[in-house]
Formats: C-alpha cells, structure tokens, sequence
C-alpha cells in the first residue's frame, strides 16, 4: 500500500536529532511491550509481514504521531484480536473471558535466548533459476498494490542494475495476506542518486534496496 | 499555537496513561496463559545486557586486525559473524558494507526501521524517526551533516534501504594512529552510529 | 517540497464519507477563522503561495490530524507572526503591544463583496512564446524541491499529452519564497492513467493536471 | 485501543478550546486594528448566504437550455459564469467539463482543497479530506463507488486535479424526460457533487 509508512524522499520531518546515552528503552512498559509483541508472536498466528502490515494499516495520523513502541503496542493488540487470542470484551474489561480456556505459553524463559539466536531465516531453496544476473540493468515496477509490498514508491518506474542476488526468500506480499510464502529471488539493485532525485543529486551517490523478482522488469 | 496546545502538558498524563495500558494488557494475556511474564523479563533482559552495539564492535575491530575474518566476513557476513557468537532475530541475513576514502555507507529502512539487532541491539529513537527515515534516501549529505559530518562531493555515498531481510552492518575506517592499540582500545573506539554509517571512527 | 500534503496516490485513508445536509460551517469558529485569515490577506504581506506553503509546513502529524479549519487558524498565526503583524507576546498575553500603533483595518464590510468578486487573478501578459502546445508530448521533471512546488509526486518522470495553453500564469515555486511571480506559461496535460498507475489502471481513463513550463520537458 | 484514548472523550473540550483560540484571535486582531469585525461577519454572510452551489447550477441549467450559452462557456468559462454574476475568489480562471455517455469527470485537489468558490460555494469536508484528496487520482472509481455510483468501464473517468489557479466545474449530463421542466426545476435537480462529479443528475 502506499502507506504514510513509506516515507523514502519525503521532506518536512525537520532535522534528525540524535540523542547522547540513549537508553535501550526509555520508561519501562517499552521494554514490556516489545517482549510483549515478540512473546505473542511465538503462537505463530501471523507472520512478520503480517505484523508489519498492521503497523502501516494504523490512521495515518495516528502513524506519524505514535512512539515506535506505541506503534507496537496497538500493533500487537490488534493481530491478538485478528488471531482471536483475545476479543474486544477482554480487552475493554481487563478481565479473562471465564469460558475461555487457559493456554499454556510457547516461549518461556529458557526459550527466549535460543529463540533469539535462531530467528526465523527467509531464504528458502528454490528449483527455479534467477531471471536476473549482477550487472543486469532493470526497471522497478509500476504497480501500486493496496495491500503490503516492499517495493517503495520512490523506486517504481525507477532504472537500477541488480548487484547481488540473494537466492529465493518469502515473499512478503503475499506473505502478509497469508496467501503463502511464494518465494523468489531476492536481488540488490542498486539506482543512482540522479535517477531517484533529479539532476541535483550528487553524481556518485547511490541508493541500493532488496527487491523481490516479482518488482523488476528488464529495463 | 500552531501544533496542539494540549500535547505538552498532556505529556505525563499521556506516559503513565502507557504504562497502565500496558500493565493491564500484560496482565490479561498472563491470565489467559498466552505469554510468561518470566519470559517478557528474559527477552527485555537479553536486549539491555546481552545485545547491543558491543557486537558490532567485535565483528568490527576483527575484520580491522584479521585479513582472514575480513575475507570471510565480506563474502558471507551471517556465517563470519556467527563464529563470534551474534546471529538470529532481525539478523539472519547479514551483508557488511564497507567503508574507503572512496565510500561511504549509510543505512536507513524507510518503509519500517529495519536495523541488525544481533550485532547492533535495538534501534535508536532517531533511527526510527520519520526525519530519518525519509531523508536519508533523498539527502544522506544532509542527514550526515545533522550528525556533524561533512562529506567531500568526491566521496561516493551508497545508502542501503533494508527493504527486505537482508541486514546491514557498515564496516568503517580504522583511523590513522591506531596501529599499536590493543583489541579492547579499538573496540572502545567504534560507537554504534560508526556502525550505522552516521559517523565515522574517531582517532583516539 | 514532497510534504504529507501531496497527497495524491496515497492509500490508507478510508473512504470518503460524503454528510448529508452538510453546512457551510460545523460550528461559527470556523467562519471567523475563513474571514479572519482572508482579512489578514488584504494587509498583502503574503500571496496565496506562502499562504499554502504556511500550512504544508505545518508539523506532519499535525497536518493529518487537523481539521480544515484549525490548520487555516494555525497558517493565519504563522503567517501573521512571520509577517509581523502580531508578535509571539501579544499572541500568549492576548492584549496588544501597548507601544504598537493602532492600524486602521484594509478590507471594510462594504469592500467584501466587490474583494470577493474582483478575486486575485493569476494570468500574467507576456512577450514570451509558449515552449509547448496542444497535442505535445511532454515529461514532468524529476524535480524535488525542497519548498513550495505544484508539481505532484505522482506526475513526476511521468510522460503526457499537452492539452491546453492557459497563457502565462505566475509561477507559484519562486511566488511562495517571495522572489517575484516570475510568469510561466500554463498547459493541461493530461495522463494517462496507466502512465501513472500501471497496468491495473483503466485503459480509457486519464489525469489531467494544469502544469507550468519549468516543470515540463519535451518527452 | 489502537488510536487515541482521548480523541473521543477530549472532543468537546478540543471545540470549546478552538472557540477560546479563535475568539482570543480575534480580539487581538481588533485591537490592534489589524481586522475589521463587521467585515467578518459579512465575509462569513457572503459564504453563508451569497455564494453556493445555486450558482453553479444555474450555469449548468443554463448551459442544458441555451446552446449559443453553452458555447460560450465551453469556449471561455471564465466570461460565461461572470455574465451570471458570479467572479472573482478562487474562480478567476474557470474551465468547464462536460459529461457525455462515454466521458465522465472528476475534480480533485490534491495538494490542498482548490475549489469553484464563485460557483460552488466553500468546499465540504469530505471534498477536503485526505481520503478523497489521495484515491481521486489512483482509484475515481472507488470514490465514485463510495458516492454509489458505479461506471461501467466503457466510460472514461477523467480526474482535473487543480494544481494551479484553473478551477473546474462539471457540465453534468441532462437526464431524461426533463424536457416539460421550468429552468427553476431544472436547478433543483442540479446537486452540487453533480457539478464536482462525484454523482449525476437523477432524473425527477
């Protein structure tokens, strides 16, 4: 979707301001809402691209008002509705619905660490062969879904030339609408300041995305 | 009076309205038995004392005293930082680019604030700020320059969108006059912003 | 400058929620802010340009989160206070500035109606020749100016038709920094609407966007 | 839970709140002789009472009923609407557009709310809303859907987003069976989202 989450090229945020000794997590219910959202994500009722989603889905105000972690927190107490881990009646009375069933959590304490190591890769094997190759110039797509996509807008119609190609990995459009993992080649491309921005764009500068197969066109 | 007036005074009113929500959020899913507070409390645990920018500084200063690593790490950045003991969540697919008198790196995920949590912990604020994230891709000299550092137009500046899972890890200059320093001196020198490509490491 | 304002593309919002039987205005604050802000306009300390550019400079979150008429009541203090009309003292106290002069107001209730009618004409007469004309192919630069511009994000790279010469209109990007009105010509171009969208666009259907000179170049 | 507790309880307290700003405002501005209040208030009655979509539809109506007119306005709208008596803020350079069987138009702003004040009046909210402002462009058929009207895909949608001082009013198509109707019941039939585009003339 083209979302205000994708804000590559947008001006009018002001200056970056970058903060001495910033703390890991600057009042404790950030920390419990990042493990929060993490802890309910090992009932692996969505995926990351689900998740993400859910974040871009927020009003757009809201959006761009909210801390990350306030993000988060709407973020997980939807996908818990969305999963039916929770319902709205629980959520608005604080309380367990009696005739609910007490689950057992997937991640404890011991877990959490190996949990972390592991991570969840998304390369996946593949039979199909690359239809790019480094060096190859292409074209990002003009395509403008309405659900989730990682192909930026200040990309589309874009120029590039695939640099690396990572293998096969989930395809997070799909991924997110739970329509399957869908895997393709994963390509760096990387576009020339001057082909995003103009002609004031410093001539040796560059902006280089991962981009699914399924974004790219021979140019 | 152009921005809402109520949104200073609101402010505290506002943060122990989060930590209540929160607190009450966290005590309806321990009651349902979906999450085990003693699990929120590890994971909470291994990103403030476990994982953080201290990673990256060994990955770092390594490939900075060891040809070998180095070449490993270039060619296949998860499996040579793995051999340090760092790999997982938001770091399973590593790419280290690397900083010359010729480049510079910078990375920035605009669509979300994608960042290598196994060697560099979690975000900072301003990485996942929206001044960040929109002008790093449109004007990285300028976003550079909100960080005190001004790059010659000779120097080439790459920015990587981590658009995908693929996560990045900038490799930056060893400074001149470091040549005698121990591998604890040398860590000490790269700061997570080095890491990051928002600064560049400062001699001693 | 690619702000929250250009919005054209974006997904995200909702649907639009027409109102049955809607008023003129919601509540009588908002008519006082309407003439409060084109009465400022009689002092001409500004044009309609810096008058735009005053609310897309407004905090992002800000501009999405307020209403019409709060945002015109936050560009009417920007603007007053940048003009020096008002100061920030007077603005906090509410009383004016003692030391101040009186001022005798531009527009009278009588001058409303004939202000109203005559209106700020833009068209400008000029011995230039038009670069473009009817029937044309033209390409909207790849420009990102960082302050006011009407060349939409969504046009731009992007290849149309050149429908209609409107004469020579000034030219808002340097009328909004206050550096003259510069007269450029005026065309209608139009787009079709899968140059701009893709191939899910219908084939039959177009933009079209009134574009001035400089943003336009031979396709 | 996902947007702000306080919007909806905060409401009145945020209405009471713009009425104090505004009234301050302006007696600030009165006092320093910076504004005229009955100039306000006629300001306010010209909006109220004066200017509105009367206007544009008897252009419109007009327009169905005199061809010699309908020329005219096609040709130059700006001239056309000004014999009517209606000129001048946010109409100086007016352009028509006319609905046929096989052509259907739209008119957006996108980069704020430009509207035909002289002709239609100040705009609605929903005509100013970012929903409306942002899927015009990329999808006049949902909109028009939102609006419940339906085009089969034979007929061109052309959307007008007003970028510059051009501001566009809509010829919507005459229904049929309208022909035994006085100019005056003709008018009543003219909405003003058939002059936006955003519906067409029912048939009475």
């Amino acid at each position: 979707m083209n979302g205000v989450h994708d804000m590559g090229g947008m001006h009018g945020f002001g200056p970056v301001e970058p903060e001495a000794n910033e703390p890991v997590f600057h009042a404790p219910w950030e920390g419990r809402v990042l493990a929060i959202r993490r802890a309910l994500g090992a009932w692996r009722k969505w995926n990351i691209d689900a998740g993400r989603h859910s974040i871009e889905t927020l009003p757009p105000a809201d959006y761009l008002r909210m801390s990350y972690y306030e993000k988060w927190l709407a973020s997980a107490i939807k996908l818990a509705l969305g999963a039916g881990l929770i319902t709205e009646r629980e959520l608005e009375t604080g309380q367990r619905d009696p005739s609910a069933p007490v689950a057992t959590p997937p991640l404890t304490a011991a877990m959490v660490m190996p949990a972390i190591l592991k991570g969840s890769p998304t390369h996946r094997d593949t039979a199909a062969k690359p239809r790019f190759a480094a060096g190859q110039a292409v074209r990002a797509r003009d395509i403008n879904p309405t659900s989730h996509t990682r192909l930026p807008r200040y990309v589309r119609g874009r120029r590039g030339t695939v640099e690396r190609d990572h293998g096969a990995h989930v395809f997070p459009d799909s991924n997110a609408r739970f329509e399957g993992e869908n895997p393709q080649y994963l390509y760096t491309v990387r576009f020339s300041a001057r082909e995003l921005w103009g002609e004031s764009a410093n001539p040796g500068d560059s902006v280089h995305l991962d981009l699914w197969e399924g974004y790219l066109d021979v140019a | 009076m152009a921005t809402d007036p109520d949104h200073d005074h609101g402010h505290d009113n506002h943060l122990s309205e989060m930590v209540l929500r929160v607190k009450a959020l966290e005590t309806l899913l321990v009651a349902k038995g979906l999450v085990d507070p003693a699990a929120l409390d590890a994971m909470i645990d291994a990103y403030e004392n476990k994982i953080g920018p201290r990673n990256g500084a060994r990955v770092v200063v390594k490939a900075w005293t060891d040809p070998a690593y180095k070449a490993r790490l270039m060619e296949d950045a998860t499996t040579a930082i793995a051999e340090l003991g760092y790999s997982g969540a938001q770091g399973e697919h590593m790419v280290v680019v690397e900083n010359t008198p010729a480049v510079h790196n910078l990375v920035v995920c605009t669509l979300c604030s994608c960042y290598p949590w196994p060697v560099l912990g979690l975000p900072p604020v301003w990485y996942k700020s929206s001044a960040y994230r929109s002008r790093a891709v449109i004007d990285p000299r300028g976003v550079l320059q909100d960080f005190g550092l001004t790059l010659p137009d000779d120097v080439a500046v790459r920015v990587w969108d981590s658009t995908a899972e693929i996560r990045y890890l900038v490799l930056p200059e060893r400074p001149p006059g470091t040549e005698g320093l121990s591998v604890e001196a040398l860590e000490a020198l790269v700061t997570r912003d080095t890491m990051i490509g928002t600064a560049r490491v400062a001699a001693p």
